[in-house]
């Protein structure tokens, strides 16, 4: 394990805004100097419910953006689903309220040392911490396009000025409410020998990352996930959120989705072991 | 803050601070170490360590309670000789306080970990983790079993030899808590460490199906702290002079406080450190100033109080 | 609302619904009668009774812990005389189905009780609460003693003869509760209801002693939920045909489905009436869409049913 | 056992004002048509924490007043001091925040049916019901005065309004920081004899009403007190709130303060037995 977490600091950190964007909750948290030591694929792990919760455990949410603003000093923007108890509690809180974080957690995209064509992939609220993932690497000088999917259009997370440093960016939902109708993996394939692709980015449930791992693999492109697991303390104390994950040497260990993760390589995932016992 | 003498003695063994990791919850010390220094707090109990590499039970490995959780990891870890090659020396070096935690599937494996672990230099206890299920006897967890906890025990202390403290983690899942106390300490047990997890279980109302990956899981977290500070009033009870690592859902200064008061000489903090990965250096900074507060010159003077105050008064 | 039948059995006795109150958690039905009427949940499970006026222990007899609280209530209540003579009438009088508890010192006083409900008419079952220290035996438990708790029953059994369900209330705080649970099944019960409280402590830090006027108290509540689905889930595996009243820490419909998947064939809602007069009744219509919902056209079909899926899995 | 809590009803019931009084909060909740029922005496039972809170019992507050306004329809007064968890909660929520409430509960003031010459004590916050019953009985006719005391002058509790029904009204703080130095219960033997006192109204801290009974029984005056016992249920269901009280036949029973209660005959009231097995 190498120090991934050395930068990760625990913060009270006031809401600057919530606004709800389809069905999700679009949080910027205020969080100061911490802005310059996020990068895209970290997470923030929040405390939920209050002084007096009965939910004893932090919320992972992948950090979408982050940005230094002369109004509000540094801030992290969260794209939150309003799923169980816990999230439903976070995406009802307003403007003020001060949260409880431990932020930058865990490892983070790699960037290519060229510039090379490269592919996004987001399902449901998966594409969030891919546009800031975009903005680094349209930097560096790659091509990037994206491809985003859901199940129907209030579920597709794109942000209009998401836009800006993407060449090209597809919609998928399988009601086909936006976009086009079908499945966000459908095309993949094809985009990746068309453009020449290099890597895959994509996170997004894990059925999705699996089958992309498929892809990618028949066509030897670098696969990039963002794994989501659940996680009890998301700073690799507790072997909770572990994953079966390939070693050099061809055997199998349970890796940490929050310390060796979320950004795995997909195709050393052994997703077909996810759930079973090794 | 005033000077008050608040260091703890388990067996032979000297800490400068009663707040220790629970086993378990702080993996072997390099992840905490990124949020403070080791060396601050009491001592870290290391994750339980078998002979062998075990991958552990498949995921969902836990479950969200209120105000606790389940957890069935099924003793994950590198095992025993990874842990001393690359574990212990870490330690070593951040100057932390070492309480090693053994697990084992026979009373015999016990055994061969306390034999691997007596020539390590560097090391200030070892903690027997006996909820394991023991597979000479159908499975059943040693720790609720009184003969099998007492020969594990005995094992390791003639193993082990007398220097090193012993400390046996002990199952609240039994009848008679206070009797299976008393044989390990009869076995040579010089200390007790209580409560490990209560055996629980959440049915996912989606899929209508046992929710973790092992069916069962360990139950921890406030929820189940009274339930620990009664272990530890009864244990402390009936064998006054065994030191005690209490835990159990302790979660600020205040709860370490009742533990030390119902009878426990250190406390250790387990599911407290998920929800805040500084919890233990938070609960021994306030456990420092409550005792303060109450007149304490001593932690000694406070362990086990809740029991003198009452022979007091039933005296008057 | 779609057809759902809502029906439950335990023993002979047929209930319209499968939610009745907790023993203790709803005094003898007065109280909650000015809240919602009687008739219209599953049935009333009254405060265990004893042969003699009871006063019950000192005050304070409640602390609240982290989602859930402890009682030391000590059986306080009017005797089964008196009972019989006040409460059974109005119960009647209201249409409720009644579930008489009992409770007792010595084997001899349950049966005692048995002989005087004999002949009362309008009860549905008899809850016989063995979680009770017996005085014969320096103190200990029924519930944690199995040959204790085998003859408690058995007495009762003979002294009510075959018409009446007995349904044995078992303490969660026990080793093997499963052998507990065949014990008292061979000895005549019916059914089981599981569990009663979990024996835990709260120390105030401030008087730095026991909150509670009786020390030690049970604790209830949402927080020893995984406990209690743990326990029925157990009972169920190795007696699938003995139905079970499951209780503990059942705050809402779901909590009431997790508790019928596990196996119980009804469940009893105690801690959750604290909080809110009328949660039984939310909790019996929440269940019923949630039921219905999964396409269950019949309580019985979901009860265990988070066993029954294991077995389909295993078989595929 | 009466039918005393028949007319009480669960509601969700917004906050209308939070005003810090002193070391005390002053909540008004909008309860609509629940206001009428709502007697003297009687209390309020509240859910703290919120929906995920770990605190799963009610916290109880005497109603301090009830009033029927146009604005907000039926409104009730609480009087809170921010104890532990729940009440601090409780007194950190604000305007439009909404409460979910059992009342009116338990027993209330009993009301002579003469005019006669009263003496209202409170203690603390306790003087906070001791207003709207001082209403009902000026209203009656009786001659209504009042002592209120606590240890320091920020936890007495003495609206302006609130003396338009009395005749006098005397504070007394442990630290002589407001009214005179001493305790509430020093003047009481002399006003009961100097004012042919019929009927002691008491309401506050157990020891206060304790002494408070040792006077009242060497005058042979009649003493109603508001007890306050921890509270897990609120209804009579539980056990938990007991009291040891004499009966008509000399023997004593545990009666339930939530029920029998909180009003109750303080020359009942074995205070020496609290706490104690009997
Ligand atoms: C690395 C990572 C990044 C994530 N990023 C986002 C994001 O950007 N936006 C977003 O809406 N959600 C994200 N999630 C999922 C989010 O953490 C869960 O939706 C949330 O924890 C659910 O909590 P709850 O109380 O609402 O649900 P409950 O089901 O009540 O939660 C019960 C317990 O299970 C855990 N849990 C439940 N669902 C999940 C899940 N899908 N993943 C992990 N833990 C879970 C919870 O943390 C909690 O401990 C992310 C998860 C991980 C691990
Ligand atoms: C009939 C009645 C009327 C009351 N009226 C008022 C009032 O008008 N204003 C006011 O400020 N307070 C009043 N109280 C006291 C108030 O209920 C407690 O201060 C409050 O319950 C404390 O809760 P907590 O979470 O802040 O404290 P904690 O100490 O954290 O509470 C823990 C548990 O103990 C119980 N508890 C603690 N202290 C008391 C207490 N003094 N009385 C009863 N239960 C307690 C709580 O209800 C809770 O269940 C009244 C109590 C009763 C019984
Ligand atoms: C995720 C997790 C893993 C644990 N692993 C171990 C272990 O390996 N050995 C052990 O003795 N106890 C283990 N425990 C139990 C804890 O050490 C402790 O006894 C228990 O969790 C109660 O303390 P807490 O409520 O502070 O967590 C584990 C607990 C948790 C939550
Ligand atoms: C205040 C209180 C009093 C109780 N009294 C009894 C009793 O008299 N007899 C009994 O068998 N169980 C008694 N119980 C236990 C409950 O019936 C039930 O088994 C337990 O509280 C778990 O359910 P719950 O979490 O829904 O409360 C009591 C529980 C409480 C909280
Ligand atoms: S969540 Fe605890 S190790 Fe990953
Ligand atoms: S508080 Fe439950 S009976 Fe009074």
């Amino acid at each position: 394990m190498s120090l991934i977490n050395k930068s990760a600091a625990q913060l009270l950190a006031p809401i600057v805004s919530n606004k709800k964007v389809g069905q999700y909750h679009q949080i910027i948290i205020n969080i100061g100097d911490l802005a310059t030591l996020c990068k895209p694929g970290n997470f923030v792990a929040i405390n939920v419910g209050g002084d007096s919760s009965s939910m004893i455990l932090r919320r992972a949410f992948a950090i979408s953006r982050v940005s230094i603003s002369s109004t509000f000093g540094g801030t992290m923007e969260i794209i939150a689903a309003p799923h169980g108890q816990g999230s439903k509690w976070l995406c009802a809180q307003g403007e003020g309220v001060v949260l409880d974080i431990v932020a930058p957690l865990g490892t983070a995209f790699g960037i290519p040392t060229e510039p090379v064509p490269v592919l996004l992939v987001g399902g449901g609220y998966g594409s969030a911490p891919l546009f800031g993932l975009a903005e680094v690497l349209n930097a560096r000088g790659c091509r990037v396009d994206m491809l985003l999917g859901a199940s129907t259009a209030s579920k597709i997370y794109a942000p209009m000025e998401g836009k800006r440093a993407v060449n090209s960016m597809r919609i998928y939902t399988e009601d086909g409410s936006m976009g086009q109708a079908g499945r966000v993996t459908d095309p993949i394939s094809e985009i990746i020998k068309d453009l020449d692709i290099a890597v895959v980015y994509s996170c997004g449930p894990m059925a999705m990352l699996s089958a992309i791992t498929k892809i990618t693999d028949s066509h030897s492109v670098v696969h990039q996930c963002a794994v989501e697991e659940a996680m009890a303390c998301g700073i690799g104390v507790c072997m909770t959120c572990v994953l079966p994950v390939e070693n050099e040497d061809g055997t199998v260990s349970m890796l940490r989705s929050c310390i060796d993760g979320p950004v795995m390589d997909g195709s050393k995932v052994q997703w077909d072991l996810v759930g079973k016992p090794l | 803050m005033t000077a008050i003498d608040f260091s703890t003695t388990i067996g032979n063994t000297w800490f400068p601070a009663p707040t220790f990791t629970a086993s378990g919850c702080a993996s072997s010390g390099r992840e905490l170490a990124q949020f403070f220094p080791l060396r601050e707090m009491g001592g870290i109990v290391t994750k339980s360590v078998m002979s062998k590499v075990r991958t552990g039970r498949p995921t969902p490995r836990m479950a969200e309670t209120p105000s606790g959780m389940l957890n069935s990891i099924g003793l994950q870890g590198p095992g025993i000789d990874a842990f001393i090659a690359k574990d212990i020396p870490y330690l070593t070096e951040q100057k932390a306080r070492i309480i090693v935690s053994i697990a084992g599937e026979t009373v015999e494996e016990y055994s061969t970990l306390a034999r691997k672990l007596r020539s390590v230099s560097g090391i200030s206890a070892i903690e027997v983790n006996i909820s394991c299920p023991n597979v000479e006897n159908r499975g059943l967890v040693f720790a609720c079993d009184p003969e099998a906890s007492r020969r594990v025990i005995d094992g390791v202390r003639r193993t082990i030899g007398g220097e090193l403290p012993i400390i046996a983690k002990l199952s609240p899942d039994v009848t008679d808590l206070v009797s299976i106390a008393r044989g390990v300490v009869d076995a040579g047990a010089d200390g007790l460490a209580l409560i490990n997890t209560v055996l629980g279980m959440v049915i996912n109302v989606d899929t209508m199906r046992p929710h973790l990956g092992g069916k069962t899981g360990g139950l921890s977290g406030p929820a189940i702290r009274p339930i620990a500070v009664r272990a530890v009033y009864q244990v402390h009870a009936a064998m006054p002079n065994i030191p005690i690592l209490g835990m159990g859902g302790i979660a600020s200064g205040k709860d370490a406080l009742e533990m030390i008061l119902a009878g426990a000489s250190g406390v250790s903090i387990g599911t407290a450190s998920f929800g805040n990965p500084t919890a233990i250096m938070k609960i021994q900074n306030d456990l420092k100033q409550l005792l303060i507060d109450r007149g304490f010159t001593s932690l000694k003077q406070a362990i086990g109080y809740a029991h003198r105050l009452e022979t007091e008064s039933a005296d008057a």
